[in-house]
């Protein structure tokens, strides 16, 4: 079990960067902003995870020969969250592609702005 | 019983086929099959030996289809042979081949009914008359169906109390058999439903109205018919279920003899009048079933035989005056007397004889009943010196029936001369179907053994009854001359008074309209309630379709992206709480 | 020996990915044939370890050779087996529908083994992080195929799917995180009893749970978590709106069934019953408001997908009354459901194709022009509605006799409820279909063409080109129906088939 | 009583069933496809009437074809019961269908092989619901009864005719769900479904609470094809069909599968015993009792014939249900009887109105003055039925009414008996008029009609037109017309010309069916113990109760 006293600042700055993020999906009408908002919001979790492998005094987690050197963090969910990056780099990508889509065919990237326009299709 | 020559055919079946025969064979033929049919079914009930019966199941039930006991032979006698009068008298009064089948229908369903030796087949056979008259009175079209319609839905509501008393019956007794329950009707509630039921039949004052209603507006031979079967077969049936007798249903009788008098009184019409006369003449039989004693019994089924015999005449005369004048109100009529003097005659003798004028059939039998009335029943609330009170109701009846007559007579034949067109006498054929029936009347008034040897009781024996009848005593024959005179002072008195009556309600004028509007508001009531209900569902049925078919409704719901997200976090918010956690 | 060939079930449809992407430098026809044979490969194998899976048991295999529970495990029981067959032969039937109807394009194929990658391994995997990464893959190609439409909507409706799919993964998992956090450990099989062991009234193991149920919720598209769906669905290309009406929330309802049987375990809902009764009343109120939706809609595809709404609701409250009899119920749903569903989709794009029809009243008269279509799509609609002996009625059967055997009467009369409600969407398409008169489209398309002409086909206007549906559409309109119907008839013996499988599930 | 394995129930629908294929395949050659229809009548008809005589003799033919869902048979079964309803429906299907091809062909009717195709699908799933052997089995064709239905009831594609489709579907549907609801219910309590004469055991000692829902469901889902009010709604609308499906599915087929579904309930899962216990036959009875009463009450003022048949069938057909809730053997033999005898006397009514509606294009009882000139036979025909119809002896109706009433006298539920003989009278109220008015009255002198609607005593109407034109609205043929007849219901100017006893009214495609479906009624009406029938009612009553009746 890990301690959750000790971390919680970070889980704080969690919390903070989780609601950041929603509120930018929710509020913004800018695509574009989503997208930001919805990293911002993914950003939160990596943290989430990378301060649950913390561990007091820990160090990276790198076995020296013959073994010990202990504590380490815990390498599971940094391993985890650089996957996690990796498909979320590919999930902006895709939707950065639909925006400029969106951008071609309707000229513009607002939400409010694209209601008004596909009103009149 | 073993099926022998005289089982082989019952009259019923044999009667129905002539029917279909007579139908097909065009309207000589048809009348001769008729006729000769009628005339053989006469002759086999006359000669079948008591005892004579033919057992089965039916719809899964013992039955006895026929039988032939005393009771069934006299009636069943009575109904063949006027069959044959009635069939003459339609040959000769223009009756189609298909009217005069429907009427061996009914003839034919009635003697099936008289016959039949278990309730199950008695009802069967009663709900078909009710059903075979039906058609005889629409047959004529026009006023007659509406009538006719009203006739079927009241005889559908006396079959259906008749059908319960013998289910009920049935729950009692495990069988529908006469001989299972010799005592009758068993328990309170089949009597009730069966004096009911049967009593819509016969007349019951309060379910008399279709007689009046019915029998005026068919075809003149439809009429002769009519006015035998139905009722009489009631009697008969009265008989079986109360084969002690009952005091209310004697009573009834009784009153049915006075109301039915007293309002012929009040007709103008013919066959009005003398349908309100059966009424009366059946008050006498229902009071002698409802005394029970031996005598009382006998004395009503003499009365179901004399009055099938002078009713019919009288019908046939009405018949006959109605042929040649087209006219059948006595205020327009008079004077025939002399126009058609056959006619006449008979008239008079029928009139004799329903009046019980000595020396008529009818003094014989309506003698027994009162006589019954008077030695073999109680006193009951009313004596007026040496006369009780059913005793003095039937009398009273009596001076009614005179009354009634002999207005009838005097406006038919007698009163001035007829003013229509010219008129000649009956056609041969009716005068001989009328002559004959009169002439029976006669014979049986006169030759009172003749009568008493074809009764159930011999009135004559004192082992078998409580009091030896004697038709022409003394103070008897005084009794009737009695009432006679009462009748000729009386029609003087009020012929005056009389002839200011327009037409009278009935009770009928009363219950058609209660039924008639409290259907009516029922059935709207009904269906407007489900119509309201229905509307009510399809309505919202349709508001839901309105919804698809205007998108702008809906899509101001559709989330937006933001939005969607924003549920999202709400429902994870929820679910968090309800979790416990947050 | 089999258990070797398991990572090949992810491993083939990846590789085949790579492998369209490079034929189609060719041509795309190479591409649509590399991805044919992909598939029916696929097909086969799904087959093969799917039938070794049921008569022998489960297969299991560590990935590169690291043993559960640290390494990542691939598993195949029969609840696996029978998904990873659906997935491989739906999706290689619809390829029979999309290479004539889907814009095509090389990416397009590549797309679309992308997906079928996804959707393998979500059945397959045995760890909750590595069902998070199938999840995302899945994710992507769907965003990517629903976008192929090419159309301004279909992006906005991609980009709409996508933020909000990456959310609900994202909120998974944050809830593998908390399971993390309180066992140490990724693997299914593992977690299981460490949960156990870290108490299930634990905060920690709460979390988890509530995140990773909301996250798989929305991708299984309950109410009111749907509303990507309908979007998503209506502006897709059609073949691929059938693909993944058919298979996307089905592999998500199966990944929720999975989590909760294997993972969180029967005993989770002994302990906390709320979370059932959560699920329960979640699942339920998607039922109603989902027929209720779809009633209300003009559009065909957009009823269809409101349609999932409430079947999937149907499967989420069988599996989480959690009975035998529903469990199994839940799954029968689940499959016939995918059927149904993709055959009515590829019935709706094959009659815009043909007529240009996409709203109710366009419907009208379809069926007399079309008959044996429509008479195919009717049948897929009862089944649907649950008309005895299609396998909508199967599944409704046994989740209904489970929910009363639980005793959980509200939900009892809500499953039988949805008869009615689903037949209150159906029962209007059939009646413009087959009792309307025709409506212009449908005339437009059969005009000239009545008379059995052939030739007049090359003649008529561009959009309703054909007079009669293409013999592929036609096929799988008709395959998926009387698959629906057998479904329905042989259900005892997928019955017989998983009832070891679903009796570890449920065994405490 | 044995069990035979035989195929014969399971080929009997089968036969019915497979008919489909051919008849549409054949849909550009008329004739050969009437002939499929009367070949697979005929052929279902024998394989129905070859078990008749091991089911007098308490053989019971089951064909078995393994589990349908877990721990539930896919199981037909011809017991007495089942082969009651089979053999009604298979013989009057047989009946209906040369009725079907004089009723189509004489209005030229459109989708004539869908209609066909459909009626053929109608009556498989009807015999599969009387010869399913569990309740899973008998809610899988009364579904499918419902779906196959469908289309005849939107035969003509009119608005009024898709409304009346929608409503169908959603009534019928319902009472299927309630139906499922109650089979799962059963099941649960009982973890058996099967058919066992005298009930299943196992429910006796289940939760009564939890069994009185069940049954309720039951009873409630049947109840909607039985047209039990107020779930009967459906039935008058869907007179919109085309009168033989009105006729043997709407009389005989689709509502008695209610009807005996509700049969099934309480003998056979239930049992006798068990519904008494419980308390729920006599709120059925009530139900049944108050249903004829309105339903007849109703009829009265229906001007159109066939949605005066259809409320008198509503009545009707709660004379079974009560019966069979009065739970009195010998008021189950009644309401047992009252299928065979309802549906003989029903369909021929049926059959008239479609006659008259070919012929004359006439719907409105007001407009039928005097129509017994033109159309003898047809309306003779009627009077027979409608005179069993209000009980009158010597046709089938008076026979199960009077078992009815025995038992409901027996019974001690004495109620029940006056409610019985109070709608005999209706009977006679709604139904003669329309008898009499066709032969004892002309066009131009009648009484206009319904007579409740007018002034007591009735008022004199003419039909022969002093306008030219009637009521164009009232025509609901979908605009078919006959050549040479170009008015629209109601007698030509001139009166109804005379055609005599001979046949000249119709084509015998109509006349023989009407004349066969009358002398059925009769021959029930007056030998019911010879015409099997009522023995095996007796049969399947004394196995119910184990009262030999």
């Amino acid at each position: 079990m890990i301690e959750l006293l000790t971390t919680k600042y970070t889980y704080l700055v969690v919390v903070a960067l989780l609601g950041i993020g929603a509120y930018v999906m929710i509020e913004s009408d800018n695509f574009v902003k989503k997208i930001i908002g919805m990293n911002v919001f993914q950003t939160g979790i990596f943290v989430f995870f990378i301060s649950s492998a913390f561990h007091t005094a820990g160090r990276s987690p790198v076995v020296q020969s013959g073994g010990g050197g202990g504590p380490f963090v815990s390498p599971l969910p940094q391993v985890l969250i650089l996957t996690a990056i990796v498909v979320g780099v590919s999930l902006t990508a895709v939707a950065l592609g639909l925006v400029v889509r969106i951008y071609e065919r309707y000229g513009t990237i607002n939400e409010r702005t694209l209601e008004e326009v596909r009103a009149d299709e | 019983m073993a099926a022998s020559p005289l089982t082989a055919l019952p009259p019923a079946v044999l009667v129905l086929a002539a029917a279909l025969v007579t139908a097909l064979a065009g309207r000589r033929l048809g009348h001769l099959v008729a006729g000769l049919t009628t005339g053989l079914v006469t002759v086999w009930v006359w000669v079948a030996p008591a005892g004579t019966h033919l057992t089965g199941t039916l719809f899964g039930f013992d039955a006895v289809f026929f039988q032939i006991d005393p009771f069934s032979r006299i009636v069943g006698l009575v109904f063949a042979f006027i069959a044959t009068a009635a069939i003459i008298y339609s040959w000769a009064t223009d009756a189609s081949e298909r009217q005069t089948a429907y009427a061996l229908t009914y003839v034919g369903s009635s003697l099936g009914a008289v016959f039949a030796g278990d309730w199950l087949t008695m009802v069967v056979w009663w709900e078909l008359m009710a059903v075979t008259s039906t058609i005889l009175v629409w047959d004529y079209g026009g006023k007659a169906v509406r009538a006719g319609f009203r006739y079927a839905v009241l005889h559908g509501i006396g079959g259906s109390l008749v059908l319960g008393a013998i289910a009920w019956h049935y729950a009692a007794v495990g069988s529908f058999l006469f001989s299972a329950a010799p005592g009758g009707m068993v328990g309170t509630i089949p009597q009730v439903l069966a004096a009911v039921g049967i009593g819509v039949n016969v007349g019951f004052i309060g379910l008399h109205a279709w007689l009046p209603d019915t029998y005026p507006r068919p075809h003149i031979a439809a009429s002769v018919f009519l006015c035998v079967y139905t009722t009489k077969t009631g009697v008969y049936a009265m008989y079986r279920a109360f084969p002690d007798g009952h005091l209310m249903i004697a009573y009834m009788g009784g009153a049915m003899a006075v109301f039915g008098a007293g309002a012929a009184l009040l007709q103008n019409d013919m066959r009005r009048l003398l349908s309100y006369h059966i009424q009366s003449q059946v008050g006498y039989m229902v009071a002698g079933i409802g005394i029970g004693s031996a005598l009382a019994q006998a004395g009503a089924f003499g009365h179901v035989f004399n009055h099938i015999l002078y009713k019919s005449l009288l019908f046939m005369t009405a018949g006959a005056v109605l042929y040649q004048t087209g006219e059948e109100n006595l205020k327009y009529l008079g004077g025939l007397a002399r126009k058609m003097p056959v006619t006449a005659a008979a008239f008079t003798i029928a009139a004799l004889s329903i009046a019980g004028f000595p020396g008529f059939n009818g003094f014989v039998s309506k003698g027994i009943v009162i006589s019954a009335s008077h030695y073999t029943f109680v006193k009951g609330p009313l004596v007026v010196g040496e006369f009780y009170t059913l005793e003095l109701l039937l009398l009273l009846g009596g001076v009614g029936t005179f009354l009634s007559f002999i207005k009838f007579g005097y406006y038919a034949f007698l009163h001035g001369p007829y003013e229509g067109d010219p008129v000649t006498s009956a056609p041969r054929p009716q005068q001989a179907a009328m002559v004959l029936v009169a002439a029976l009347c006669v014979f049986y008034g006169v030759f009172d053994g003749a009568l008493f040897g074809l009764l159930p009781f011999d009135v004559t024996d004192e082992a078998v009854v409580h009091h030896v009848y004697h038709t022409y005593t003394v103070p008897h024959v005084v009794e009737g001359l009695a009432l006679a005179a009462a009748g000729v002072v009386g029609f003087a008195v009020l012929k005056k008074p009389l002839s200011k009556i327009g037409r009278v309600p009935d009770v009928d004028a009363g219950y058609n309209p209660l039924v008639f509007y409290g259907t009516r508001a029922l059935v709207h009531g009904v269906t407007e309630t489900y119509a309201a209900v229905d509307r009510a569902a399809v309505g919202l049925a349709d508001r839901a379709a309105a919804v698809r078919a205007d998108p702008s409704l809906l899509s101001r719901f559709r989330a937006d992206i933001g939005g969607s997200i924003f549920i999202l976090m709400l429902v994870l918010g929820g679910v968090l709480a309800w979790l416990g956690i947050v | 020996m089999s258990d070797t060939l398991l990572p090949l079930l992810v491993a083939l449809p990846l590789l085949g990915a790579v492998l369209a992407v490079a034929a189609g430098l060719a041509s795309e026809r190479a591409a649509a044939a590399v991805t044919t044979l992909v598939l029916a490969a696929q097909t086969g194998l799904a087959g093969w370890l799917g039938s070794q899976a049921v008569l022998d048991g489960p297969l299991s295999v560590g990935v590169g050779g690291f043993v559960a529970p640290y390494g990542i495990e691939l598993v195949v029981d029969g609840l696996s087996a029978a998904v990873l067959v659906l997935v491989a032969v739906v999706s290689l039937a619809v390829l029979a529908f999309a290479t004539e109807d889907a814009p095509g394009g090389t990416a397009f194929y590549a797309q679309y083994l992308l997906l079928v990658t996804g959707l393998s391994g979500m059945a397959v995997t045995g760890d909750v992080f590595n069902l998070y990464v199938f999840l995302e893959i899945t994710g992507l190609a769907t965003y990517a195929l629903v976008a192929s439409a090419g159309t301004g909507r279909s992006a906005v409706s991609a980009l709409k799917y996508l933020l909000f799919g990456t959310v609900a993964a994202s909120l998974y998992l944050l809830g593998v995180g908390y399971a993390l956090m309180a066992t140490g450990t990724l693997n299914m099989a593992d977690l299981a009893t460490e949960l156990a062991a870290a108490g299930y009234d634990s905060p920690l193991v709460l979390a988890s749970f509530g995140f990773i149920v909301v996250g798989l919720a929305t991708k299984t598209a309950l109410f009111p978590l749907h509303t990507w769906q309908p979007d998503a669905y209506a502006d897709a290309p059609d073949s691929v709106s059938a693909l993944i009406a058919a298979l996307v929330s089905t592999v998500a309802a199966y990944a929720l069934l999975r989590l909760i049987y294997t993972v969180y375990t029967p005993a989770f809902f002994e302990a906390v019953p709320v979370a059932r009764d959560a699920l329960v009343a979640f699942a339920a109120v998607s039922i109603v408001v989902g027929s209720v939706l779809a009633v209300t809609q003009s559009e065909i595809k957009r009823m269809l997908a409101y349609s999932s709404v409430s079947q999937y609701g149907l499967v989420v409250v069988g599996l989480a009354i959690g009975t035998p009899a529903a469990v199994f119920g839940a799954v029968v749903h689940l499959l016939g459901h995918a059927i149904m569903k993709g055959g009515l989709f590829v019935a709706a794009g094959a009659v815009a194709d043909l007529t240009g029809a996409r709203t109710v009243d366009e419907y009208a008269g379809l069926a007399d022009r079309f008959p044996v279509l429509g008479g195919a799509s009717a049948v897929l609609m009862l089944a649907m509605v649950g008309v005895p002996p299609a396998v909508g009625f199967a599944g409704k059967w046994y989740i209904a006799l489970g929910a009363v055997r639980a005793g959980s009467w509200p939900v009892a009369v809500v499953i039988f409820a949805s008869t009615l409600l689903t037949l209150a969407y159906f029962a209007l398409l059939v009646e413009r279909m087959f009792v309307a008169p025709a409506s212009e489209s449908v005339l437009a398309a059969t005009d000239g063409g009545r008379d059995g002409d052939d030739d007049t086909d090359a003649l008529g206007p561009s959009p309703p080109s054909a007079s009669r549906p293409s013999r592929r559409a036609l096929a799988l309109v008709v395959g998926a129906a009387v698959v629906a119907i057998v479904l329905g008839v042989v259900v005892t013996d997928l019955g017989t088939a998983l009832e070891p499988t679903i009796d570890t599930l449920l065994s405490p | 009583m044995t069990d035979i394995a035989s195929l014969r129930p399971a080929l009997a629908v089968a036969v019915a069933a497979a008919a489909v294929v051919p008849i549409l395949v054949s849909a550009r050659r008329p004739n050969l496809r009437e002939g499929w229809t009367v070949l697979a009548a005929v052929g279902s008809f024998a394989l129905v009437a070859s078990m008749l005589p091991g089911a007098l003799d308490g053989t019971v033919y089951v064909a078995d074809f393994g589990p349908l869902v877990a721990g539930v048979e896919f199981s037909l079964r011809a017991d007495p019961l089942g082969l009651l309803f089979a053999t009604v429906a298979s013989l009057l299907w047989l009946v209906t269908s040369f009725y079907s091809v004089g009723y189509m062909r004489g209005l030229d009717e459109d989708d004539q092989t869908r209609y066909f195709a459909a009626f053929a699908a109608s009556v498989a799933a009807a015999l599969g619901v009387a010869f399913a052997a569990n309740l899973v089995t008998v809610f899988v064709f009364y579904e499918l009864l419902t779906v196959a239905t469908y289309p005849l009831v939107t035969h003509d594609e009119t608005p009024e005719a898709r409304a009346a489709g929608r409503k169908y579907l959603a009534y019928t549907f319902g009472g299927g769900v309630a139906v499922l609801a109650g089979t799962v219910l059963v099941a649960t309590m009982a973890d058996t479904t099967a058919f066992t004469a005298g009930g299943i055991g196992a429910l006796a000692n289940a939760d009564p609470v939890l069994a009185r829902v069940a049954f309720v469901l039951l009873i409630g889902g049947f109840g909607v094809k039985a047209a039990l009010m107020p779930l009967h709604s459906w039935l008058p609308d869907a007179m919109v069909a085309p009168t033989p499906v009105s006729g043997l599915l709407h009389a005989v087929a689709v509502v008695k599968s209610g009807v005996f579904g509700i049969a099934r309930v309480v003998l056979d899962v239930y049992g006798v015993d068990l519904t008494s216990a419980l308390g729920v036959g006599l709120p059925l009875a009530i139900v049944a009792a108050a249903t004829l009463l309105i339903a007849s009450v109703i009829a009265l003022r229906q001007d159109n014939l066939k949605r005066r048949l259809a409320f008198s069938t509503v009545s009707q057909l709660s004379y079974i249900v009560l019966g069979i809730a009065v739970l009195h053997p010998t008021s189950i033999v009644g309401g047992l009887m009252h299928i065979p005898a309802h549906a003989f006397m029903k369909l021929t009514l049926f059959f008239t109105a479609g006659a008259i509606h070919v012929e004359t294009h006439t719907d409105d009882i007001s407009e039928m003055a005097g129509i017994g000139k033109r159309m003898p036979l047809t309306m003779l025909a009627f009077g027979v039925a409608a005179a069993g119809m209000a009980g009158i002896p010597l046709v089938a109706g008076f026979v199960s009414k009077w078992y009815l009433l025995l038992g409901s006298v027996g019974a001690g539920q004495t109620v029940f008996a006056v409610a019985l003989l109070l709608s005999g009278v209706l009977n006679i109220a709604y139904f003669w008029p329309v008898f009499y008015q066709a032969f004892f009255e002309s066009a131009d002198d009648h009484d206009a009609k319904p007579l409740v609607e007018f002034s007591l005593g009735g008022e004199s109407r003419s039909l022969l037109p002093a306008e030219s034109e009637p009521d164009p609205g009232t025509v609901t043929d979908g605009g078919h017309e006959d050549e040479d007849d170009h008015h629209h219901g109601g007698p030509p100017a001139g009166g109804w010309e005379h055609r005599g006893w001979r046949g000249g009214e119709s084509t015998w495609f109509m006349l023989g069916p009407i004349l066969a479906a009358m002398t059925g009624a009769v021959v029930l009406g007056v030998i019911p113990g010879t015409a099997v029938f009522l023995r095996l009612v007796k049969v399947i009553v004394t196995a119910a109760t184990g009262v030999a009746v």
